[in-house]
């Protein structure tokens, strides 16, 4: 079990455990396509998740990848950073084409582009024109405040205010 | 004279019908309490489809063009044409000597001009809906045939009236006794006649959101609903008429009806439903088989052994 | 012809055809209001599949923007007399979703609503208890909902209009770094 | 006049467009598949997510630690308590909490109970879509009883808020245990019955034996987990592989079914179903005395230090994964959610769909007990 970590760490990349069963990768960007290449081959098959985390003050998106391997129940937890300005990234649908799914989640949330993703058309957001929500740098409340005009004392009866017979 | 002939037979036939669907609408009624409380259900009570007609017919309603409105009544007509010569206990309106043929003639033409409305409205739903509806008439069909011939060869005889007056003088004579196969093959097609499980593909809520009935809203429902009743009605007074011997008055009549529907109802509550093309298969499995093999001993005693 | 009148009305709150657009969690409590425990039949109120055939839509829960759409589509595939039911605090003024950037705040602005049911969420004797609301409601002729909305159609247009035909970003871009929260 | 040709290279006239959802009762919820039809045969699936979107990485960034905990049983409806536990012990990882025993044990019953719970909810689902409303109704009925048992104990029918960082917010009530064990004496009672109505019922049979084969490779490689997971033969359950909680203390099996189609989802079910049933006994037997929770600070104070943690429980649909980052704020920094229903219902939905009958598709989906909150989020 411990033998996989020494040989991500041969591979010049930090890795450390989370705890029994969960260690974390650190990879530049370049590298990811290879490593979870590799990473699959070394029986990580299960592809769980892909997150995204917004350091706004770092000015840079992390990309979490989450992949499982059955065969020695690990959980690897995959990261790079890659630039807020310009978040552009390769697209993993070529290792699992499972990724196409979250790639364009994370594209409509984030605004991510994924290169070699042919599918990013909008997802679970219609007509949406602002700046991708899960950003930092989306205010939830404004914008929740300015469509829907909700104020408290338009709570009180269900008629519409005026024009009512 | 013959005027005051034709209001009398004219209201009569207006009695028929709202017999009928009098009948058909408490059969539904009753049994929707009795699949309530195999449910574990209080349950609805058993006027509530009466109520629940006259709100369809006071509500607003949505027209799909003129083939929409002219299915129904296509639909509808026929339905209570094949009434008229029914034998209702002792009463028949208009006693024809082909009145068998007419009825079957009469009910298919009734789902055709159903199909030919709700295919109007143009929704997928109602398109898949009526095909399984179609292909599952094409199943049940056969084997009605196959009972149907039966009954002919046996009586000698398409009219209703005289099939029913042979059975008179106690249970023996019922044609269930002589022809118990048929009789069996003919509960199963009832079953598919009225679209309960698990033959009900036709409007299938889960799979295509009750299909035909999909874009059918207000009056059209309820003249779908009148239909259904007066199907109900018919389907299960042809079968008392050929197997169980007709009945001497009105309410043992439809007493025999409901014990056919009520098997129908117990079978709807335990059982899924199939896919179309098992079900239609089905169809020409077991039932045909039985109604072929009636007939084929029908023509042994009547034909070779000349019992 | 009022007497008339009262008898439809006695007749539409004995039989009344529900369709649950099941919008959110809502969803969860309506298998037991139907099934054996709560038997929602025996006020003849029974759910039905298509629109068409509807006499009330029950929403339950909140809506997101994309839902409010479909809404919207049935509720005009609706015949009158048609009655709206919101159903949890979601429909009454956003409830826990209340700063969401996708979930309508209130749903009255959009649809006419006749009756609420408060919390989150209701358990299945609130929902019970609204449909026999509703009930005596529609047999004194009350619920009328369906006419406001043809009345005041504008201005339920414009509102919805508002949230989904939106053709500029609503908030201006912010470049600077805020604090959010 | 100019007609279009009839032929076999106009799409147009070989295809036709069905909206299945979202508002459709053969759906689980609020999603909608747009099928591509030709006859009655599907041709292409596409998935149209986000009916249910409420925002729930956003909302909760903008909320306490603990207030989150009002949050997440929304995700996913049918079995919320696994949101709690795993958000929960993701805190407690991160805030290195100790969990006192009887809290642990407590945590098991109410999971395993929501996971009874969630069991009776599919399968009547699965009632309702093939016309079986007999077992529907039933089922329903029965998982009432374990509604009223979380009501009391926790006050609420459907949504607990019962975890908390540290344990659980109190004690079991007295007489509860007894209750359970009514409880579970009855549905071991009702069990056969169920056998016999629904898993041994020919047309059931018929229609699910056979249909929407997965093979194993086929459901690893398209991120398939739990109960699909298993029933295509790939014996990995997070509660056996990488015990948490007590779980290493109770002895259960994962049952093999292993046939990789609707029949084998289900019957899969069922047969956790009964091993859900054996670790409740076991929890009643071994709970041991001594507090349900430890204290934690003040919630308005209560930081979590920096660093992240993916934490994960084995849910009734597979696997439930929380990813949090906290920058030792009172907030979260990000919560990511890995619904177990996002890779079937979004992904594998796409391929699985292409070919089928339009019939068997409701019944593919509730095989599949899929539950469209947890991905729309």
């Amino acid at each position: 079990m411990a033998d996989i970590l020494d040989e991500i760490r041969a591979m010049d990349l930090k890795a450390s455990w989370l705890n029994d069963w969960e260690f974390e990768v650190i990879v530049p960007k370049e590298r990811i396509g290879s490593v979870l290449d590799y990473l699959k081959s070394r029986t990580f098959k299960g592809f769980m998740g892909l997150s995204c985390v917004d350091w706004i003050d770092e000015g840079k998106f992390e990309l979490v990848y989450i992949l499982q391997s059955y065969d020695l129940s690990l959980e690897a937890i995959v990261k790079t950073k890659i630039p807020r300005h310009r978040p552009v990234i390769e697209s993993m649908n070529a290792i699992w084409k499972l990724c196409e799914v979250y790639e364009r989640e994370m594209h409509e949330f984030f605004g991510i582009e994924f290169v070699g993703n042919p599918n990013l058309r909008p997802f679970f957001l219609e007509n949406w024109l602002d700046t991708p929500p899960l950003r930092k740098d989306f205010d939830t409340l404004a914008f929740s405040e300015e469509l829907f005009e909700f104020k408290e004392d338009e709570t009180h009866g269900i008629n519409p205010p005026e024009r009512i017979e | 004279m013959v005027i005051v002939e034709f209001l009398i037979k004219l209201s009569q036939g207006f009695g028929i019908g709202a017999l009928a669907l009098a009948t058909g609408l408490l059969f539904g009624g009753i049994a929707r309490k009795i699949m309530a409380r195999i449910q574990r259900r209080y349950g609805p009570p058993f006027t509530q489809n009466f109520m629940d007609l006259f709100k369809l017919l006071s509500k607003g309603s949505v027209s799909h063009g003129w083939a929409f409105d002219l299915g129904l009544v296509a639909g509808f007509v026929p339905m209570l044409a094949a009434l008229m010569f029914l034998p209702i206990g002792p009463f028949t309106l208009f006693p024809s000597d082909s009145s068998l043929i007419m009825i079957v003639y009469l009910m298919m033409m009734a789902y055709l001009g159903m199909a030919m409305g709700v295919l109007a409205s143009g929704n997928p739903n109602s398109a898949i809906g009526m095909s399984r509806a179609l292909m599952l008439m094409a199943g049940y069909e056969v084997p009605f045939a196959a009972v149907i011939f039966s009954i002919y060869f046996f009586s000698k005889t398409g009219y209703l009236t005289q099939i029913v007056a042979m059975q008179s003088g106690g249970f023996m004579n019922w044609n269930i006794v002589k022809m118990p196969l048929g009789f069996l093959a003919v509960e199963i097609v009832l079953q598919g006649m009225l679209g309960e499980k698990p033959f009900d593909q036709a409007i299938a809520p889960a799979e295509i959101a009750s299909g035909p009935m999909v874009e059918l809203g207000g009056k059209y429902l309820g003249f779908g609903m009148i239909q259904h009743s007066v199907a109900l009605f018919l389907e299960t007074g042809i079968i008392v008429d050929l197997f169980l011997g007709g009945a001497p008055n009105f309410w043992i009549f439809i007493a025999k009806q409901f014990v056919l529907y009520f098997v129908v109802v117990l079978v709807d509550a335990i059982l899924p439903r199939l896919r179309v093309h098992e079900a239609t298969s089905f169809f020409w499995k077991l039932p045909l088989f039985l109604g072929i093999l009636q007939a084929v001993i029908v023509i042994i005693q009547g034909g070779v052994l000349n019992v | 012809m009022s007497e008339w009148t009262e008898i439809v009305d006695y007749f539409r709150g004995r039989s009344m055809w529900m369709l649950h657009y099941c919008t959110g969690c809502g969803a969860i409590e309506l298998p037991p209001t139907m099934t054996s425990r709560w038997d929602m039949e025996r006020f003849g109120i029974t759910p039905m599949a298509t629109p068409r055939q509807a006499d009330i839509l029950l929403i339950t829960g909140y809506l997101a923007i994309k839902t409010l759409k479909r809404v919207i589509y049935t509720y005009e595939q609706m015949q009158p007399p048609k009655w709206v039911l919101g159903f949890g605090s979601c429909t009454i003024n956003g409830g826990i979703y209340w700063d969401s950037y996708n979930v309508i705040e209130r749903l009255d602005k959009y649809i006419p609503v006749d009756i609420y049911i408060a919390g989150c969420m209701p358990r299945p004797e609130a929902i019970l208890d609204s449909f026999v609301k509703l009930k005596e409601m529609v047999q004194n002729g009350e619920a009328k909902g369906y006419e406001k909305y043809v009345k005041n159609y504008e201005w339920y247009k414009a509102n919805q209009d508002k949230v989904l035909k939106r053709t500029k970003p609503v908030l201006e871009r912010i470049e600077k770094v805020t604090k959010i929260g | 006049m100019e007609l279009t040709p009839l032929n076999e290279s106009n799409d147009d006239y070989r295809y036709y467009e069905l909206f299945i959802g979202p508002n459709h009762p053969g759906i689980e919820g609020n999603f909608s598949y747009i099928l591509k039809m030709k006859g009655h045969t599907v041709a292409e699936a596409t998935p149209d997510p986000g009916l249910l979107h409420r925002g729930f990485e956003k909302l909760m960034e903008r909320r306490l630690w603990t207030q989150n905990l009002a949050l997440i049983p929304r995700i996913c409806v049918p079995e919320p308590d696994v949101n709690e536990v795993a958000y929960c012990m993701g805190i407690e990882h991160m805030a290195k909490i100790e969990v006192p025993k009887r809290a642990q044990y407590i945590r098991v019953i109410v999971l395993e109970l929501a996971r009874i719970a969630s069991f009776l909810f599919g399968v009547s689902g699965l009632g309702g879509t093939t016309g079986h409303y007999t077992s529907a109704q039933w089922l329903i009925g029965d998982r009432d009883y374990i509604l009223d048992l979380f009501e009391w104990l926790t006050g609420g029918r459907v949504y607990h808020i019962y975890q908390y960082p540290g344990g659980v917010k109190n004690d079991l009530p007295e007489g509860w245990l007894d209750k359970l064990s009514d409880f579970l004496d009855y549905m071991g009672k009702r069990l056969p019955e169920y056998d016999k109505f629904i898993f041994k019922n020919p047309i059931i049979q018929k229609r699910t034996v056979g249909l929407g084969y997965i093979s194993a490779d086929e459901a690893i490689e398209n991120g398939l987990t739990g109960p699909n997971l298993r029933a295509s033969g790939v014996i990995y359950d997070i509660r056996k592989a990488q015990p948490y909680l007590v779980y290493d203390e109770l002895d259960f099996e994962i049952p093999k079914t292993g046939d990789g189609d609707a029949f084998s989802r289900i019957l899969q079910r069922r047969l956790e179903l009964g091993e859900s049933i054996k670790i409740l006994r076991q929890c009643i037997k071994q709970i041991p005395q001594g507090p349900y929770r430890t204290k934690v600070p003040n919630p308005f104070q209560f930081r979590v230090p920096k660093g992240s943690y993916y934490s994960k429980v084995e849910s009734s649909r597979g696997e439930f994964g929380y990813y949090m980052v906290s920058d030792g704020d009172v907030k979260p920094y990000r919560v990511y959610v890995r619904g177990p229903s996002y890779s079937i219902g979004l992904y594998y939905a796409t391929k699985a769909l292409v070919g089928m009958r339009i019939e068997d598709v409701p019944v593919w989906i509730h095989t599949t007990d899929m539950c469209p909150p947890d991905f729309d989020r």
